[in-house]
């Protein structure tokens, strides 16, 4: 195992009696606690992390946070994970890691063929070829897709614990450098509740780099003072690498807590609503454009110091610092303290600011100023620079370097700002976007809106803090402001493209996807102007990255392309995520089959002991379709079933009903109102059936309603349909007739329902000990009376959804099973079977009882499917009437509901089949079709256009298939008079 | 100047300098014989049908803002026929197929791939919908197949039986297209152009004229320009732009929501849809997953997104496929959709002479050759084709509506 | 995640309530008077409105109220509309 | 053991009604009920019975009664009440009865309840009915230790048991029933 070559010998915060061992593209290396796994590869001097994704070319570590547009891996073991960003992770004991993006290997791609062919490679190229032969890109998309992508999908699920968690909180701070900290001490100091989440494993932003002082004394301690004063306040939570990666409306904010406070739980996905939001997310140093810029060694100055200095880990020995603003100075001097040669500074300014060039100079740095690198030598590490004057470029002058620093301004971190709805605009004396006007109680402070001097990033806190509490109602003046050095305004001098040496070289403005300035001067040329289709064209700024580094470089080379102001061109919208979210964390709880509530009834847990299919029947319940024996089909199933209703006895659970108890003294005109029948004189203890109606005359649900006392009425729904119905009435009452003295209550879940149906019902009952006479002159058809079953409280309907003879039992749900099993059991001697919902289907088909959700297909109306009789002549105004009564044979035949009885018997027509004309013209469909074991063949329903008048006619169905014929008869099958119901 | 590998390379030798713009950037004539309102793939497209296939080259084309800046710019590229009633499965049949030749007819490279799509089947009701979805679709000619759990798991591999609602089996959909969307606008945008339609870019309509022989002209952000026949091809502002003309169109404009995940090395090359959970996705020719569900449950124009549904949508594609838990979210964003009452497409003549409306109904990106083919048609001829009867706005006062449901509607 | 304020319960999540509609689409006191083109015209045109519009949203998840909201519908900023419930 | 330091009990059933109407319902649960419903949503009044009224909206309560007393109160509000706008239904089935103890329980409850359950806004004695876990639930924050209990429909009772032992990561799902 070899030794860390580049770490420094002292300092930094990681913690050197903690050395961890592992693996990058299969070497063994060594790190430290408190290394991110790019710091750590730099101790060991690997310089190449991965291969770029459209040219493959070598690259290396250019950043060291969110903002890294270049070191991605794929991590392997038990933590197998694609796209995983180096400067982000903090190392761990095992670590494996390998280069994403690079066959066979990192050192040695052949996807680095396509740089050679680069010129053949334009933005966009893919837009003007491969169109030959025709229709065929599949051909060149089945390789293109391999050299795409960058990391591999695992192959195992990492079967992780995740979790959501809601906050709310007064001030919401985003960022622990020192603007967040001051915010956050102010703020909480004040008695408000305060959040405060960072991204990084400890507070302190770009301090944790630096060498600055507060206070006169290192930054640092100043920062660990503020911290232990922030925990110690009572209502102040602070989350420490959390990312904050979506602002949403009312200041709803999501933010990923990657290591949480639990050992079980991997990631937690918090969901702050706050009532003020600070954004102290600073800024973000930004890459200059230069041919070669993206070599292995090129890196942001800011990112250099960041790892000597917090990490004692140096990026290089010899190191060239090109800039266009005061803010590298100091980080060349800490540099240079930490043992890294600077072999020159390299200030594309006339006039940088004379005190810096004194202090610099005295440290033995050479500054050469009004100059500009003109390129890059070295391919898999940078080994010498090319210097020019800025308005001369031919007298060219080589500095032999092994890391290059670059420094082109810096870029507010303004991506929750934008997220939040507010528009972001141009400074030009900072050439770079700022924080525009706030559409949200949001406020930037400190870098991320442009006021980079740690002085100001102090106060601008603190009074944001205040300000922020104030606002909440928490007003305490905090105490003032710590000072430190006043450091020179950084001053940049844009510089958008320094001129190319060759024709064929190249500078990158967005390394993620290998997109060049030439690609941007040819999108402009080729007319795609506005930044959204430069965007578009270029792919530039939709990598990983989502152009952190590089969406202002692009902004500033259009407009000096176009020669107007990067103010006019503009920002594209910034969306979330901030920076990526695993799956996992996005699912939470939903990851687990809990992502759908499951309904149950008191009977559900008895159909899974014995043998119940059960299915999604709608509104979170899922119901037996039938209960099979051993040995069983579905269709064995369903024909016992349906047998044994039409000649024995079955029981049937109906609990998913909609019950919707309806009271009041207007009850009557409100029931007369919904559905199409009168309901006037309705006696207290009968049930009556009724269709209720879309306003635009569609088939809304149907069901019966049963008087129970003077004012009250409770009505059942269809149980799929029970909260749309509920939603429609209660807009009606609410909204349409706020006048009516009627209340709704739902209380499906309050009753359990127990159908018994078929010829032997009544022995049932009366072997269950029912303590009313049953006889059928005693207990009418449609008839409900309060009474004891199996000594159990109930009220019990004569009332039938299958057309035989049935006694439906609504019991206390608490009571549900008991009286389910004792009517099992009372039941035992007339083989009573428990009936599932597809066998009710059929039974329901064979006396053609229409289903809204079926025969009501479509714009089908009440007439159409031959319920017209439930309209009485001259009834007022109901929900659908006038929907019903406009001219509807416009747009010519309606589509009717019949019955077909198919050539074949043994044909059963699946529901949706077509009904097709001479001409292959659809004419109809079938609504449902079943075998019925009962008059032994098949039956179906259909919608037929102007059916009524087909009565006798053959149609043909069609079927992927073949085709089949059937006759069209009246919808329905088995008792036409409907005696045995009323029996 | 042709798009072909031979000038990609003679181009290439010479640095890409001399390419041409796409299309010309116009600034408006006071008159046309024809304008389109909007410049997205159905607009572009309606123009450019009508310069080639019927003559009229003197027309403009106005978009408030830049090209394909709108749905054809937000949608999941996604182009499929499993459509239920059959008007629409006709129409959509014959919109897939209107795809296949659009790479040279415009000479450039949409990226056309005949990836095919999965739906997975959640439950026995969804498997018997699928039976009438598979009938009514063949019946016009589509390839559409249910398939047993043993194919399903053949052809998507990755995908496992959730608990809580056990895969029941799947239907397969071969000839399912996707194309890359920025890129048909710009095709027919060059195309166009070179017959002589001016396009013409942030360019907003603000008013309607016309008097009692129909359409006179438009007032736009750059003047008043005048003309005969107006098509309007807008999404999500649809009836905004109708009512300048006092036509009321029956339209919600409901935003509808993607989000894609960090790119990844080829995984999965069919769209896959996960019925009982409202969600599909499928994986770009770039390595992402590009992931969508329903619409938002309220009108609204905001094209912001909210957190809710990118977290649903994984979660439920998450059910199906656990291995791609530590997969990462990377970008949400949401177009508006313009949905009409029946969730079906609104070609048709309207109440003024002369203005003509191509609405999609429910996200038109799969339509679009096939509308703007039909749209300039009857912008051409005054009478639609029988292919679009169906879609006249006659249909909302006559009651005979295709309540579809196979679309993304919430109705 | 939008927050409405409910007139009774304080500012909720939008996830606590089903959208209600436009109140501009109330049903017609009386369908009868209407000739089917305004009938046709109520039930399959809404509003539709771009920018600030007053809704019915029922929070189902806390009091069961139809409760007016006022929303922009163009960046989906809410504000307190002048009455309270539409029914006490 | 992993997990939340909580525990999550089902509790027994008990009595229910849902009351609706104005003023005059108020005052004949006060005369005859001696409990003052309160007027404003998501408030709570205990009687010395024991019972507990939450109000739902201004002009609709759900009372909690000892279970078995449900059906006279009922049938003499009724009585009283014949004169008066009203609806009185016995929902004692309805509601299944959860409760959540022990030192962690906000952190679990935060993982379904989107209201603000902070003490400073939320403090013991407080309720609110609000969606939790994608259902309705009542809860009712009842003491510091703290001790929440959450009511919701009975057909959802065994999936917010199972939530709640996910997010407490009760791996053991040893449920206290």
């Amino acid at each position: 195992m070899n030794k860390q070559a580049f770490r420094t010998n002292s300092g930094g915060r990681i913690d050197r009696d903690q050395p961890l061992t592992f693996t990058f593209n299969g070497k063994r290396l060594r790190g430290y606690a408190g290394d991110t796994l790019s710091s750590a590869l730099i101790a060991n001097g690997i310089s190449i992390i991965g291969r770029s994704f459209k040219y493959h070319r070598p690259r290396g570590i250019m950043s060291a946070g969110t903002e890294e547009t270049n070191a991605f891996v794929q991590l392997f073991g038990n933590k197998e994970e694609p796209n995983v960003l180096a400067t982000t992770l903090p190392l761990y004991e095992g670590l494996e890691a390998r280069s994403v993006n690079a066959w066979p290997s990192v050192n040695f791609d052949l996807g680095g063929m396509t740089n050679f062919l680069h010129r053949f490679f334009p933005a966009g190229f893919y837009y003007k070829t491969f169109m030959w032969p025709h229709d065929r890109w599949d051909w060149y998309s089945w390789f293109i897709r391999k050299v795409a992508g960058w990391g591999a999908a695992p192959r195992k699920p990492a079967r992780n614990r995740y979790e959501h968690r809601f906050h709310h909180c007064d001030v919401m701070i985003i960022g622990a450098g020192p603007a967040g900290l001051s915010a956050a001490l102010a703020a909480g100091q004040s008695g408000a509740r305060v959040l405060l989440v960072d991204n990084q494993s400890e507070a302190g932003g770009y301090l944790l780099g630096s060498s600055a002082k507060i206070n006169s004394y290192p930054a640092l301690s100043w920062v660990s003072e503020v911290v232990a004063k922030i925990d110690a306040l009572p209502d102040v939570v602070r989350l420490k690498e959390t990312s904050a990666i979506g602002y949403y409306d009312q200041n709803f904010i999501t933010a990923l807590q990657r290591r949480p406070d639990k050992i079980w739980l991997k990631e937690r996905l918090w969901k702050i609503r706050a009532h003020q939001v600070i954004l102290a997310t600073g800024a973000i140093e930004r890459p200059i454009t230069f041919a070669n810029n993206d070599r292995p060694g090129v890196m942001l100055t800011s990112a250099a110091s960041h790892y000597c200095l917090r990490y004692g880990a140096r990026p290089g020995r010899d190191a060239v610092v090109f800039t266009n603003n005061n803010g590298s100075y100091q980080h060349a001097i800490d540099l240079k303290d930490n043992g890294i040669n600077i072999a020159a500074i390299i200030d594309t300014r006339p006039d940088p600011d004379a005190t810096l060039v004194k202090e610099v100079t005295s440290k033995g740095i050479e500054v050469l100023i009004a100059s500009q690198i003109s390129k890059v030598i070295g391919t898999r590490r940078v080994s010498a620079v090319e210097v020019c004057a800025l308005n001369d470029t031919s007298g060219q002058r080589r500095i032999i370097c092994d890391l290059l620093l670059v420094s082109g301004g810096w870029n507010p971190t303004i991506h929750l700002h934008s997220q939040s709805g507010a528009k972001p605009v141009y400074d030009p004396d900072l050439a770079t976007f700022i924080p525009g006007k706030s559409v949200q109680n949001e406020v930037s402070v400190g870098a991320c809106r442009g006021q980079f001097a740690l002085s100001v990033c102090l106060s601008d806190g603190l009074a944001a803090g205040h300000k922020a509490a104030k606002i909440c109602g928490f007003d305490v003046e905090p105490q003032s402001a710590s000072t430190c050095t006043i450091e020179p305004d950084i001053n940049p001098m844009p510089i958008w493209e320094v001129p190319l040496p060759k024709k064929s070289s190249r500078a990158f403005l967005d390394f993620n996807n290998d997109v060049t300035s030439k690609d941007i001067r040819l999108a402009e040329r080729e007319g795609y102007r506005s930044i959204e289709l430069i965007k578009r064209y270029t792919t530039a700024g939709m990598g990983i990255d989502q152009g952190k580094t590089g969406n202002v470089n692009i902004i500033g080379l259009m407009a000096q392309i176009t020669s107007t102001t990067p103010g006019a061109i503009g920002t594209t919208t910034y969306r979330p995520a901030y920076s990526p979210v695993s799956f996992g964390a996005m699912a939470g709880a939903d990851n687990s089959n809990l992502i759908i509530p499951w309904r149950r009834t008191p009977i559900t847990d008895w159909f899974i002991k014995n043998g119940g299919h059960l299915d999604e029947t709608g509104a979170l319940f899922r119901r037996p379709l039938f209960i099979a024996k051993s040995g069983e089909t579905a269709d064995d199933a369903i024909n016992r079933e349906a047998l044994a209703v039409r000649n024995g006895v079955g029981i049937y659970d109906g609990s998913p009903l909609g019950k919707i108890s309806i009271k009041g003294t207007d009850a009557v005109t409100f029931l007369d109102r919904v559905y199409t029948n009168s309901w006037g004189e309705l006696p207290i203890g009968r049930c009556k059936f009724g269709y209720m109606l879309h306003e635009d005359g569609r088939l809304l649900d149907d069901g019966v309603t049963a008087r129970l006392a003077e004012d009250h009425y409770l009505m059942s729904t269809g149980s799929g349909v029970a909260s749309v119905v509920q939603k429609h009435l209660e807009r009606l009452l609410h909204c349409d007739w706020p006048d009516l003295d009627v209340y709704l209550t739902p209380v499906t879940d309050q009753w359990a329902v127990i159908c018994v149906c078929g010829p032997l019902a009544r022995n049932v009952m009366r072997a269950a000990e029912i303590s009313i006479d049953i006889s059928p002159d005693a207990f009418k058809f449609l008839d409900t009376k309060y009474c004891r079953v199996a000594s159990i409280d109930v009220r019990v309907s004569r009332i039938t959804y299958t057309g035989e003879m049935s006694f439906e039992i609504v019991v206390a749900s608490r009571h549900g099973l008991e009286l389910w099993e004792a009517l099992i059991a009372a039941g035992k001697g007339f083989d009573i079977t428990p009936v599932g919902s597809d066998t009710s289907m059929l039974l329901r088909t064979e006396k053609a009882f229409i289903a809204a959700g079926l025969e009501g297909d479509g714009y089908a109306n009440i007439y159409d499917v031959g319920m017209g009789w439930l309209v009485p002549n001259g009834k007022g105004d109901f929900v659908g009437k006038r929907s019903t009564t406009r001219d509807l044979n416009k747009g010519g035949p309606r589509p009717e509901v019949v019955g077909l009885l198919t050539d074949d018997s043994s044909f059963v027509p699946p529901k949706g089949t077509p009904l097709i004309d001479a001409d292959r013209n659809m004419i109809g469909m079938v609504t449902i079709g079943f075998h019925s074991p009962n008059i032994d063949r098949s039956i179906a329903l259909a919608q037929l256009s102007g059916g009524r008048s087909r009565l006798g006619e053959t149609v043909t169905l069609f079927t992927k298939e073949k085709q089949y014929f059937a006759k069209v008869c009246e919808p329905v099958f088995i008792d036409p008079a409907g005696l045995r119901m009323r029996d | 100047m042709k798009y072909s590998a031979f000038n990609l390379a003679w181009h290439g030798l010479r640095n890409h300098d001399a390419w041409p713009p796409a299309w010309r950037h116009a600034s408006p004539k006071p008159s046309y014989d024809a304008i389109i309102i909007g410049g997205g793939g159905h607009g572009l497209g309606a123009a450019f049908y009508l310069a080639s296939q019927h003559g009229i080259n003197n027309i403009a084309v106005l978009e408030k803002g830049w090209l394909g800046g709108g749905n054809t710019a937000r949608n999941t590229m996604t182009i499929r026929d499993n459509f239920i009633y059959p008007d629409n499965a006709r129409f959509h049949r014959a919109a897939v197929e209107s795809w296949h030749t659009l790479s040279n007819d415009l000479n450039f490279n949409i990226m056309l791939s005949k990836r095919g799509m999965t739906t997975i089947l959640m439950s026995d009701r969804d498997l018997s919908d699928a039976k009438r979805m598979v009938n009514t679709t063949s019946l016009f000619g589509a390839e559409h197949r249910i398939i047993n759990l043993k194919e399903l798991k053949k052809r998507i591999p990755l995908a496992e039986s959730p608990e809580r609602l056990p895969i029941v089996g799947g239907i397969h959909h071969p000839d399912v297209l996707i194309a890359r969307h920025d890129a048909v606008a710009w095709g027919y945008a060059r195309a166009a152009s070179k017959l002589g339609v001016d396009i013409i870019e942030n360019c907003e309509v603000t008013d309607i004229f016309y008097d009692a022989r129909g359409v006179t002209g438009v007032q736009t952000s750059q003047g008043k320009i005048t003309t005969r026949k107006l098509g309007m091809a807008v999404a999500g502002h649809g009836k905004q732009v109708a009512a300048m003309a006092d036509i009321h169109l029956p339209i919600e404009s409901v935003p509808l929501q993607a989000m894609v995940s960090t790119p990844i090395k080829p995984i999965l090359d069919n769209v896959v849809v996960l019925r009982g959970l409202n969600t599909y996705f499928m994986q770009s020719d770039k390595g992402e997953l590009v992931m969508g569900s329903i619409a938002d449950p309220y009108p609204s124009y905001s094209q912001r997104g909210t957190p809710q549904i990118p977290e649903a949508t994984i979660a439920a594609i998450l059910q199906v496929f656990p291995t791609f838990e530590r997969m990462q979210f990377m970008r949400q964003w949401a177009g508006v959709l313009d949905i009409t009452y029946d969730n079906s497409p609104i070609i048709s003549k309207t109440a003024v002479d002369g203005f003509y409306v191509d609405v999609a109904g429910s996200g038109g990106w799969k339509t679009t050759p096939l509308a703007a083919m039909m749209h300039a048609d009857l912008i051409a001829n005054n009478r639609p084709d029988p292919l679009i009867e169906a879609y006249s706005l006659e249909r909302f006062s006559s009651g005979h509506l295709i309540l579809e449901r196979a679309s993304y509607g919430n109705r | 995640m939008i927050l409405i304020h409910c007139p009774h319960c304080g500012d909720r999540n939008e996830d606590e309530f089903e959208y209600g509609g436009d109140i501009e689409h109330r049903r017609p006191n009386d369908p009868d008077m209407m000739n089917d083109n305004e009938w046709c015209e109520y039930i399959y045109c809404v509003p539709n409105t771009k920018g600030w519009a007053k809704e019915y949203w029922w929070h189902i998840r806390g009091c069961n109220r139809w409760i007016l909201v006022e929303r922009n519908s163009i960046n989906n900023e809410l504000r307190k509309p002048d009455e309270g419930s539409s029914r006490e | 053991m992993a997990g939340y330091d909580v525990s999550i009990k089902a509790l027994e059933n008990c009595g229910f009604l849902d009351l609706r109407g104005g003023e005059d319902v108020r005052q004949i649960c006060n005369k005859h009920l001696n409990i003052a419903l309160p007027t404003r949503a998501n408030k709570l009044e205990k009687a010395s019975s024991g019972a507990i009224a939450f109000c739902i909206s201004p002009n609709h309560w759900l009372l909690q009664v000892a279970d078995g007393e449900q059906l006279n109160i009922l049938q003499s509000l009724e009585y009283l009440s014949a004169s008066v706008s009203h609806s009185f239904v016995d929902v004692s089935d309805l509601y299944a009865r959860i409760q959540l103890s022990g030192p962690e329980s906000r952190e679990v409850l935060a993982q379904g309840v989107s209201i603000d359950i902070h003490p400073r806004v939320f403090p013991s004695g407080s309720t609110a009915r609000t969606g939790m876990a994608k259902t309705t639930a009542q809860i009712h924050y009842v003491n510091e230790s703290p001790t929440y209990d959450i009511l919701v429909f009975s057909s959802f009772r065994q999936h917010i048991l199972d939530w709640l032992s996910l997010a407490a990561a009760n791996d053991s799902n040893s449920l206290l029933t």
